[in-house]
């Protein structure tokens, strides 16, 4: 298993499908990305884009007809020894997560446990991974809960979930899962439920625990402006494919897929789509809406909806090609684009 | 004021409380005042729980009103029986934020239109079909669509059955309740487009509550900001999204992130967290939150000052803001 | 948490005024004259009208309500036709073999269904989720005087383990009683069991698919401690509820299994009492068995406040 | 923000089919199906009319002649169990219908006006403390035996738990975007109430009324065990057990196939019940 | 023989009184004789014999006037020495109380102490079955302290017997401790008569109304003795842990007419019922095997004295259908319903009613069965309006007198100008071999006018401990002179 030194997690055309009777969903069909030590990557992707189950899949927590079909997810530990995720029994990723890696949720009102106070569920991560005792567990909860800046922290520590507002619970998600400063850290949606001015605030913070603790983000989202405000690389999904991956300022600046550019032609930008009189302009729209994935063409994913398909498009899967430096496109027109 | 012409709707001083389970009162909306003029669109923007929807269905009398005035062409809607108030009801419409459960799922796509044209005194007959046929092509479906379920739809097809049912009673004025936030945004956009297209085409006027600050900024001719139940600043869009004068619009604005790293902006966020509306701050609500408050914001409620051109801010120092 | 509870109290109180005019009303709907009925027909019509007196039937109906109420108010449930003792004593003689048949039956309907349901929703899908839920629904098909004859006739009859009916004579020890009440309290608690599994399968469904399991399980917590700790402790909270409804439907079922086990209980009372036409028994021991389910209750949604502090604002 | 286009294909309108596809609920359709046919039909069925004595020929066992045996007057106990099926599901449909009559009100009032919820609810809350068995004896001792009051006996005891269920519906449809489309058309509060509320609480509602189809059954059983049901010249399964426990040792076959009758109808309703639940409703499951 | 010993008795119920005047019920009876006792009992073949009485009464010769001796030194539980006084209340208690007494208030003029052990009773026209009903333990004229014969209901459970009460739990048990202060008569025992022998120390009765309880509790061998077992169930009870008790023969199911009101008032009716009834299946269908019932239309079976087969023809084991036809034809009957009053208390009674609907049905009587509880039935019964026929049964009663039909006043309400002629001759004869003849009258009249169809004889089931020994069967059984071995 080869893995550059810089490479923290790797995951190499990873196929999770959820077999049913009749039909098999496949949510993730087919996704390849690398994350560098340090970095935060980005997954972008309308809603059933498949990115949750990507981030379950690594993180072993798949729901039950959900299963890795095939591909490799290779993450590097501390010790820097590398594994292949996708092959390890549910016992040994016991030991990784929450220790190596660790995972916050969308919902920050459902996520935390309502029957145990924040200072007992931060407690809880430390006293799983680590020998220590309840009272130094306790006192390194509330180091954390200072770390994610609740203020008052001391206080807030015998608070039940329900006794805060979302984001501070958020913060105690936060704080849970860099208790024990974990390496890679995957945030679903984590700012999605909140108000913009409390996803400022978490954003803010997040960038700063990184500067901090040093631990690489996987962070999902499909929010472009929230891409642009955290991400150095970006990864855009579709029908639970890749279809581009590029650095950040580069996939702003020039996209390499048609659907990445429907993308961000699609949300409204003031100067762009409004005239100097107030006039509006009609938005640039995505014709169609995203195919089932129980039944997905079998060629280009997005061909249907596509201005730029031609009928070889529906032939084959479109392969990633690499496009620029260090830009990957799943187009067979991506440099005509 | 230096009305143009009267406005279709005019609210004014208009509160909402509930009464929460324990018997404690939630001022959900405090002195709400705002107009629509005929044909314009109006954005009310607000981070969740500033009481948008709820003031948007007061204004339909969908919630009783406890105060204020809503004056629909020249007729306060607040103090009309229920049954006056019927005949107002076709003229005023509503849509839906979730595409999925504003659709009665027992009933066919006919069927639900039909309800709304019954309440239009449409006669029945073939006459109706066609209407049906008329109104699904106008929100860009197909007529034989009619006769299917709401469930065979997908989330922007919905949006725009539910659009089509507040059509075809051919209503003066439409609340729309965050009517894209569910959608995928590459459908959001075909809807945004449809909203606009027909806003012009039938001369709608509208009330477009939303939390998305440049959907707003896109679509709306006007925006009123909401903090707590409160507004804080309104007045035209280009006005406000260029030259706010109020600390909160100022923040708002500053912290939406936006699809461009190059602009990516070194930026204080508003610190805390939205106060409880069980118990909002005195004076100013947003006094907590603000950097620019000051003792004196803590004892009186800012009284809202006309800026021109209908530009109006609640903020006792929305000069230093100028 | 004390605001709550009051709050609770109060709702109780509620319940209890509704449930006592509810019981008011039953017995006043008999049709004919419960006097007459009660003494029979040799009955002179002086007695009749003493006995009206007696039990204030002569007064009007809102007057007749108060002087129950009244009566109620001091522990008053009135006199047993038949056993010509108060009623409130005929229960309580009565109580012992129900209370702990009751107790039994939940303790074994309790031990059976929490593990059962908790494992079948947890390998839910799985055969032994499949066969956990068949025979649960099975056990609720069963009619429980159905079952308690069938274990009449094998364990007692057949192999003479215990006994077929009855409560000990006078002076049988306390654990000669129990023995007594093995075979009926498993029936009932095999029968009960099977609502029991089935709420807490769909409880802990429930919980298992909420978020905070699966941040439980993001900590890299054993599975066996992230259904207890984190899933069960929350499917608690509607299993209680359910316990506590189990516990007033044991009641039921004790009417049935009494008799069927002949068990000198509350259960068979009522039988026996619908059968001589002992009125104030019946009205009795509706009242008191009400009153025991919304008390259950009410205990139930204290100990919610204890197990989940999201009531206790 | 989840939602997508596919979770909103997860309602089909084709009730059958989709029983069909479980094979649990479709079992208990069969032989639920099966049981009401032979009920109905016993008239036709059934070999001997239901009283017909034959005392020479009393207690034998199943043969050809008697499917299921004779009774201890020499009755076929085949065709017994069959005309028992009819009085068994005629009292407990009735029951489902009378108790839906009643608690279908009550629930709709109770979740869809405010201001009538506390009290009615109150009093559903007095009604459910009463055990189902327990408020049947009471209620039918004070109207007195048939079948009849046992239907009535039994409606009111059911119709609080309809009631509930109705009520958690209607509290929910009530706040649903398409209610509130039709109130600001001006749709009338009555017909919003039939063709909004009621249409979509039909779902739990049938789901419950299947398990309280069970449950009147196995009560109905119960009370007539206990003497204190329908008159016993009506045969009914329970009173069938009750006689032939007495011969629980040389004609066993006379408690045993009542009661699987029972057993089976129960069961089978149940299953039906379980599966209705599964794909109409999930929620439900947490509600009694 | 050894003394001590305790015994459970499952009874079939809950007894509604402690006090045998107020009640005619067996149940009451079984239990109470061990309490108080009468000054006359029945001796093995049921002839009246002294109990508290010293002797047999003297009877003046127009049989008008009975002085009895009492016995001295019996004492009551509570420790005082019964005296004429006491029994003087108490018969005058019992006249105006107990149905029985009323009966016996009827015909009696005065009761009076002569002296301390001395009570004369004067009638005031003869009449013989006094001292039977003076015997009865049910309804029975107990005697009790006078400080106690003003109470009604009873409250001091004060008695001479053998057994006193000790403890009651309603529903659950009786408890009865061997009374040690008990003054026995001497000699041998001799049925009720004779020596009581106490060697148990404590009875107790065990309600259980449910007769399969009671099977099964007789099967696991939970009760020394076991009262009233469904005959069906014998086979059970021979391979348990108990041994059967047949009693042979023990009563008679009877169907009374209604001769007062409605269908039945019409003797043809009558006659056509008695035509169609077949009693030898409806005693198939409620006994289950012949070694548990006799099909026989004498009103006494087989060694009673008032044995006759006079005027028993109508009786038919198997029916005669096209009899009862013609006789209904006859009657004008014209399709009215038929009202059977019955309840499943007796789980027999029900059965003949139904085996009786089908051969009624088949003569082209339409039926009508009201099945109620027996305490429905009980009150019913008394109203002329509400039935035709209802169903009961008695144990073979050792005077005939004391059968319901006997009496103008009983449901059923027989009263015809024969009926007088035969029973009022019957009654004042007191020579017994002269009764015997009169009562082939009695059994004559009732045979022509029907005012009850005895359906037959049948024997009663009831299970005992091998342990238990020195019970005599009986129709009330008594636990005095019984003890337990090894
Ligand atoms: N347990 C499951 N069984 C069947 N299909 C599933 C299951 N979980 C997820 N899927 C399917 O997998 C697809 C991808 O889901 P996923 O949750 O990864 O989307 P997502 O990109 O995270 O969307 P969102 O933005 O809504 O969170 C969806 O179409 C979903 O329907
Ligand atoms: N029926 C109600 N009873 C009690 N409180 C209510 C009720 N409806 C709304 N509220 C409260 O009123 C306040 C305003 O709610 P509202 O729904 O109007 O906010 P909103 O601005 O539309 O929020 P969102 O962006 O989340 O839709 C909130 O605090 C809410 O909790
Ligand atoms: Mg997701
Ligand atoms: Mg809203
Ligand atoms: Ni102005």
């Amino acid at each position: 298993m080869t893995l550059p030194e810089d490479t923290i997690l790797s995951v190499r055309d990873l196929r999770t499908w959820f077999k049913a009777k009749r039909s098999t969903a496949k949510a993730v069909d087919g996704v390849t990305f690398d994350l560098k030590r340090g970095q935060t990557l980005a997954v972008v992707g309308e809603s059933g884009s498949g990115k949750s189950v990507t981030s379950l899949s690594i993180m072993g927590l798949l729901a039950k007809p959900g299963a890795i079909e095939s591909g490799e997810i290779l993450f590097r530990d501390r010790t820097g020894s590398v594994h292949d995720l996708a092959r390890f029994a549910p016992r040994q990723f016991r030991a990784l997560r929450g220790r190596e890696i660790a995972m916050i949720f969308q919902e920050p009102m459902t996520s935390l446990n309502p029957l145990y106070t924040v200072g007992d569920q931060i407690g809880e991560m430390i006293a799983l991974h680590e020998p220590v005792s309840r009272a130094e567990a306790r006192k390194r909860a509330l180091d954390m809960l200072r770390h994610v800046e609740i203020p008052d922290a001391a206080s807030r520590l015998d608070d039940y979930p329900h006794q805060m507002s979302g984001g501070m619970r958020q913060r105690v998600m936060i704080a849970m899962a860099l208790a024990c400063s974990p390496s890679l850290l995957i945030a679903d949606e984590p700012t999605t439920a909140l108000d913009v001015t409390i996803q400022a605030q978490i954003l803010d913070l997040l960038r700063r625990l990184q500067a901090q603790f040093g631990m690489s983000i996987l962070f999902v989202t499909h929010n472009l402006g929230v891409v642009a405000e955290i991400a150095h690389e970006v990864v855009v999904m579709y029908a639970g494919r890749v279809v581009e991956q590029a650095p950040v300022l580069d996939l702003f600046a020039h996209q390499a897929h048609p659907y990445t550019r429907g993308l961000l032609a699609c949300t409204p930008d003031a100067e762009r789509d409004l005239c100097a009189d107030g006039a509006r302009r009609a938005l640039y729209s995505i014709p169609g809406s995203v195919p089932p994935i129980t039944a997905l063409p079998p060629g280009c994913a997005f061909e249907p909806r596509c201005a730029y398909r031609i009928p070889a498009c529906t032939e084959a899967l479109p392969p990633l090609v690499r496009v620029g430096a260090n830009t990957v496109s799943r187009c067979i027109r991506s440099h005509e684009i | 004021m230096s009305p143009v012409e009267a406005p279709l709707l005019s609210v004014e001083g208009l509160s909402k409380r509930f009464l929460a389970r324990n018997g404690r009162v939630v001022h959900a909306v405090s002195d709400v005042s705002f107009s629509v003029r005929k044909g314009t669109t109006v954005g009310l923007v607000g981070e969740s729980g500033s009481g948008k929807t709820t003031a948007g269905r007061t204004v339909l009398r969908l919630i009783e009103p406890s105060g204020g005035k809503a004056v629909f062409d020249g007729v306060d809607l607040f103090s009309l029986s229920e049954r006056e108030m019927k005949a107002y009801r076709k003229r005023l419409q509503i849509i839906f934020q979730d595409p999925f459960s504003s659709l009665n799922p027992r009933m066919r796509i006919d069927a639900i239109l039909g309800e709304a044209l019954d309440a239009a005194r449409f006669p029945r007959g073939s006459a109706r079909k066609d209407r049906v046929a008329e109104l699904l092509s106008i929100v860009g479906l197909s007529p034989d669509h009619a006769r299917r379920f709401p469930h065979e739809f997908s989330g922007g097809q919905r949006q725009r059955i539910g659009i089509a049912r507040a059509l075809a009673v051919e209503p003066d004025f439409i609340v729309a309740d965050e009517p894209v936030s569910a959608l995928d945004v590459s459908v959001q956009a075909q809807v945004l487009n449809l909203m606009g297209d027909l806003q012009k085409r039938f001369n709608l006027s509208m009330l477009f509550i939303a939390h998305d600050l440049s959907v707003v900024e896109y679509l709306c001719d006007d925006v009123v900001v909401m903090y707590l139940g409160r507004v804080m600043e309104r007045g035209p869009s280009r006005k406000v999204y260029a030259a706010s004068r109020h600390p909160y619009t100022r923040a708002l604005l500053a912290t939406a992130p936006i699809p461009d790293p190059t602009r990516r902006r070194e930026r204080v966020p508003l610190q805390g967290d939205i106060p409880s509306p069980l118990d909002p701050p005195s004076g100013c609500v947003f006094r907590t939150r603000c950097p620019m408050a000051i003792p004196a914001c803590a004892d009186i409620v800012p009284p809202v000052a006309h800026l021109g051109g209908d530009h109006h801010v609640a903020c006792i120092r929305h000069a230093e803001l100028a | 948490m004390l605001r709550a509870a009051l709050n609770r109290l109060l709702g109780m109180a509620i319940v209890m005024a509704l449930v006592v005019t509810i019981v008011f009303i039953i017995v006043r709907v008999t049709p004919g004259d419960p006097a007459a009925v009660m003494l029979g027909p040799d009955a002179t019509a002086a007695d009749i009208a003493s006995l009206r007196q007696r039990l204030g039937l002569d007064a009007s109906i809102p007057e007749q309500f108060v002087t129950y109420l009244g009566g109620l108010l001091r522990g008053d449930l009135g006199t047993s036709i038949f056993l010509n003792i108060p009623v409130a004593q005929a229960l309580w003689l009565r109580a012992e073999p129900t209370f702990f048949l009751t107790i039994f039956s939940l303790l074994i309907a309790t031990a059976i269904a929490l593990p059962v349901g908790v494992l079948s929703a947890y390998w839910r899908g799985t055969l032994f989720d499949q066969a956990a839920t068949t025979l649960a629904m099975l056990a609720a098909s069963i009619p429980s005087f159905w079952l308690g004859l069938i274990f009449m006739q094998v364990f007692a009859v057949q192999l003479g383990w215990f006994n077929t009916s009855g409560f000990g004579g006078p002076g049988a020890s306390f654990a000669e009683r129990m023995h007594h009440l093995v075979l009926p309290a498993f029936t009932l608690g095999l029968i009960s069991s099977a609502l029991i599994t089935r709420f807490t399968r769909a409880a802990m469904l429930d919980v298992l698919n909420d978020d905070y399991v699966r941040t439980a399980r993001s900590k890299g917590m054993g599975e066996w401690r992230v259904v207890v700790r984190h899933a069960f402790k929350n499917a608690l909270i509607p299993i209680l509820t359910v316990v506590g409804l189990t516990a007033a439907l044991l009641i039921s079922g004790a009417i049935v299994t009494e008799t069927v086990f002949g068990l000198p209980g509350v259960g068979s009372l009522i039988v026996s009492a619908v059968l001589r036409r002992d009125y104030p028994v019946i009205q009795g021991a509706l009242l008191v068995v009400a009153g025991l389910y919304v008390l259950v209750n009410f205990i139930i949604d204290m100990l919610y406040l204890l197990v989940d502090p999201r009531v206790r604002y | 923000m989840a939602a997508t286009a596919g979770a909103g294909m997860a309602r089909e309108p084709n009730l059958l089919m989709r029983i069909a596809s479980r094979p649990t609920a479709l079992i208990g359709l069969i032989i639920v199906t099966i049981v009401i046919v032979l009920s109905v039909l016993a008239p036709l069925i059934a070999p001997y009319a239901p009283g017909q004595i034959a005392v020479r020929f009393r207690l034998q066992g199943p043969s050809l002649a008697h499917l299921m045996g004779t009774d201890e007057l020499g009755r076929d106990v085949f065709s017994r169990v069959l005309h028992s099926g009819r009085t068994s599901l005629g009292v407990g449909f009735a029951v489902v219908i009378f108790a839906s009559l009643i608690g279908v009100t009550l629930g709709l009032v109770a979740g869809f006006f405010r201001r009538f919820d506390a009290p009615v609810s109150r009093l559903i809350d007095a009604m459910m403390a009463f055990p189902d068995i327990l408020l049947a004896i009471a209620l039918v001792a004070a109207l007195g035996p048939s079948a009849t009051n046992v239907v009535i006996a039994l409606g009111i005891v059911y119709a609080p738990r309809l009631a509930r269920v109705v009520r958690a519906s209607t509290l929910v449809i009530r706040e649903l975007p398409y209610v509130e489309a039709a109130r600001a058309l001006g749709v009338p509060t009555p017909v919003i109430l039939v063709r909004h509320v009621l249409r979509n609480v039909t779902s739990p509602l049938l789901v419950q009324a299947t398990f309280i189809f069970a449950n009147a059954i196995l009560a109905e059983a119960g009370l007539s065990f206990l003497g204190v049901g329908i008159s016993p010249d009506i045969p009914t399964w329970g009173t069938m057990i009750s006689v032939g426990r007495q011969f629980l040792d040389q004609a066993p076959w006379i408690m045993w196939f009542p009661g699987s009758a029972i057993i089976l109808t129960v069961l089978s309703l149940q299953l039906l019940g379980d599966g209705l639940r599964d794909f109409l409703d999930p929620r439900l499951a947490k509600d009694v | 023989q050894t003394a001590g010993g305790v015994i459970d008795v499952a009874t079939i119920g809950e007894p509604p009184t402690l006090d045998p005047m107020a009640s005619t019920a067996d149940l009451v009876g079984i239990i109470t004789q061990h309490i108080y006792e009468t000054l006359y009992t029945f001796a093995e073949d049921w002839t009246a014999t002294p109990l508290l009485a010293a002797d047999m009464p003297q009877i003046s010769e127009d049989g008008l006037t009975y002085t009895i001796p009492l016995r001295t030194g019996v004492t009551f539980h509570d420790g005082s020495e019964m005296t004429s006084a006491d029994v003087v209340a108490s018969l005058e208690r019992w006249m105006r109380i107990a149905s029985r007494g009323k009966q016996a208030d009827a015909v009696i003029e005065t009761v009076a102490a002569t002296d301390d052990a001395t009570v004369t009773i004067t009638l005031n026209t003869p009449y013989a079955p006094l001292l039977s009903l003076l015997s009865l333990n049910n309804a029975a004229a107990i005697i009790i302290p006078e400080e106690n014969a003003a109470q009604d209901p009873l409250e001091a459970y004060v008695g001479t017997g053998p057994y006193k009460l000790e403890a009651r739990v309603p529903d659950q048990y009786i408890q009865l401790v061997r009374f040690d202060e008990y003054a026995s008569r001497d000699g041998e025992p001799n049925g009720f008569g004779g020596a009581r022998l106490q060697y148990l120390d404590e009875i107790r009765f065990v309600p259980v109304p449910d007769p399969n309880t009671r099977v099964e509790g007789a099967v696991a061998g939970q009760f020394a003795y076991v009262d009233q077992l469904p005959v069906e169930a014998f086979d059970r009870v021979s391979s348990g842990a108990t041994e059967p008790v047949v009693l042979a023969p023990f009563g008679w199911p009877v169907f009374v007419m209604n001769t007062q009101e409605g269908l039945n008032s019409d003797i043809r009716v009558r006659k056509a019922i008695q035509a169609a009834l077949a009693p030898e299946d409806m005693l198939l269908a409620a006994f289950g095997s012949e070694n548990f019932f006799a099909v026989d239309g004498a009103w006494y079976p087989e060694g009673y004295v008032w044995h006759t087969e006079t005027a028993t023809e109508p009786y038919k084991p198997a029916g005669d259908t096209e009899a009862a036809k013609a006789l209904l034809a006859e009657a004008g009957y014209s399709g009215q319903p038929l009202r059977i009053l019955t309840s499943r208390q007796y789980e027999y009674h029900y059965k003949m009613a139904q085996v009786a609907q089908a051969y009624l049905e088949a003569a082209g009587f339409t039926v009508q069965m009201d099945v109620v509880e027996w305490a429905t039935l009980t009150q019913n019964r008394a109203n002329p309006a509400l039935w035709d026929i209802y169903i009961t049964h008695s144990p073979f009663l050792p005077e005939p007198s004391l059968m319901g039909i006997m009496s103008d006043t009983s449901p059923g309400w027989w009263a015809t100008d024969a009926k007088h002629a035969a029973v009022n001759a019957f009654n004042a004869e007191s020579d017994p071999t002269k009764r015997v003849a009169l009562f082939e009258a009695v059994q004559q009249v009732i045979y022509d006018e029907v005012p009850a169809y005895k359906v037959g004889n049948f024997n009663a089931l009831a299970a005992q401990s091998p342990k238990l020994e020195g019970v005599t069967v009986s129709p009330w059984p008594y636990f005095w002179n019984a003890y337990l071995t090894e």
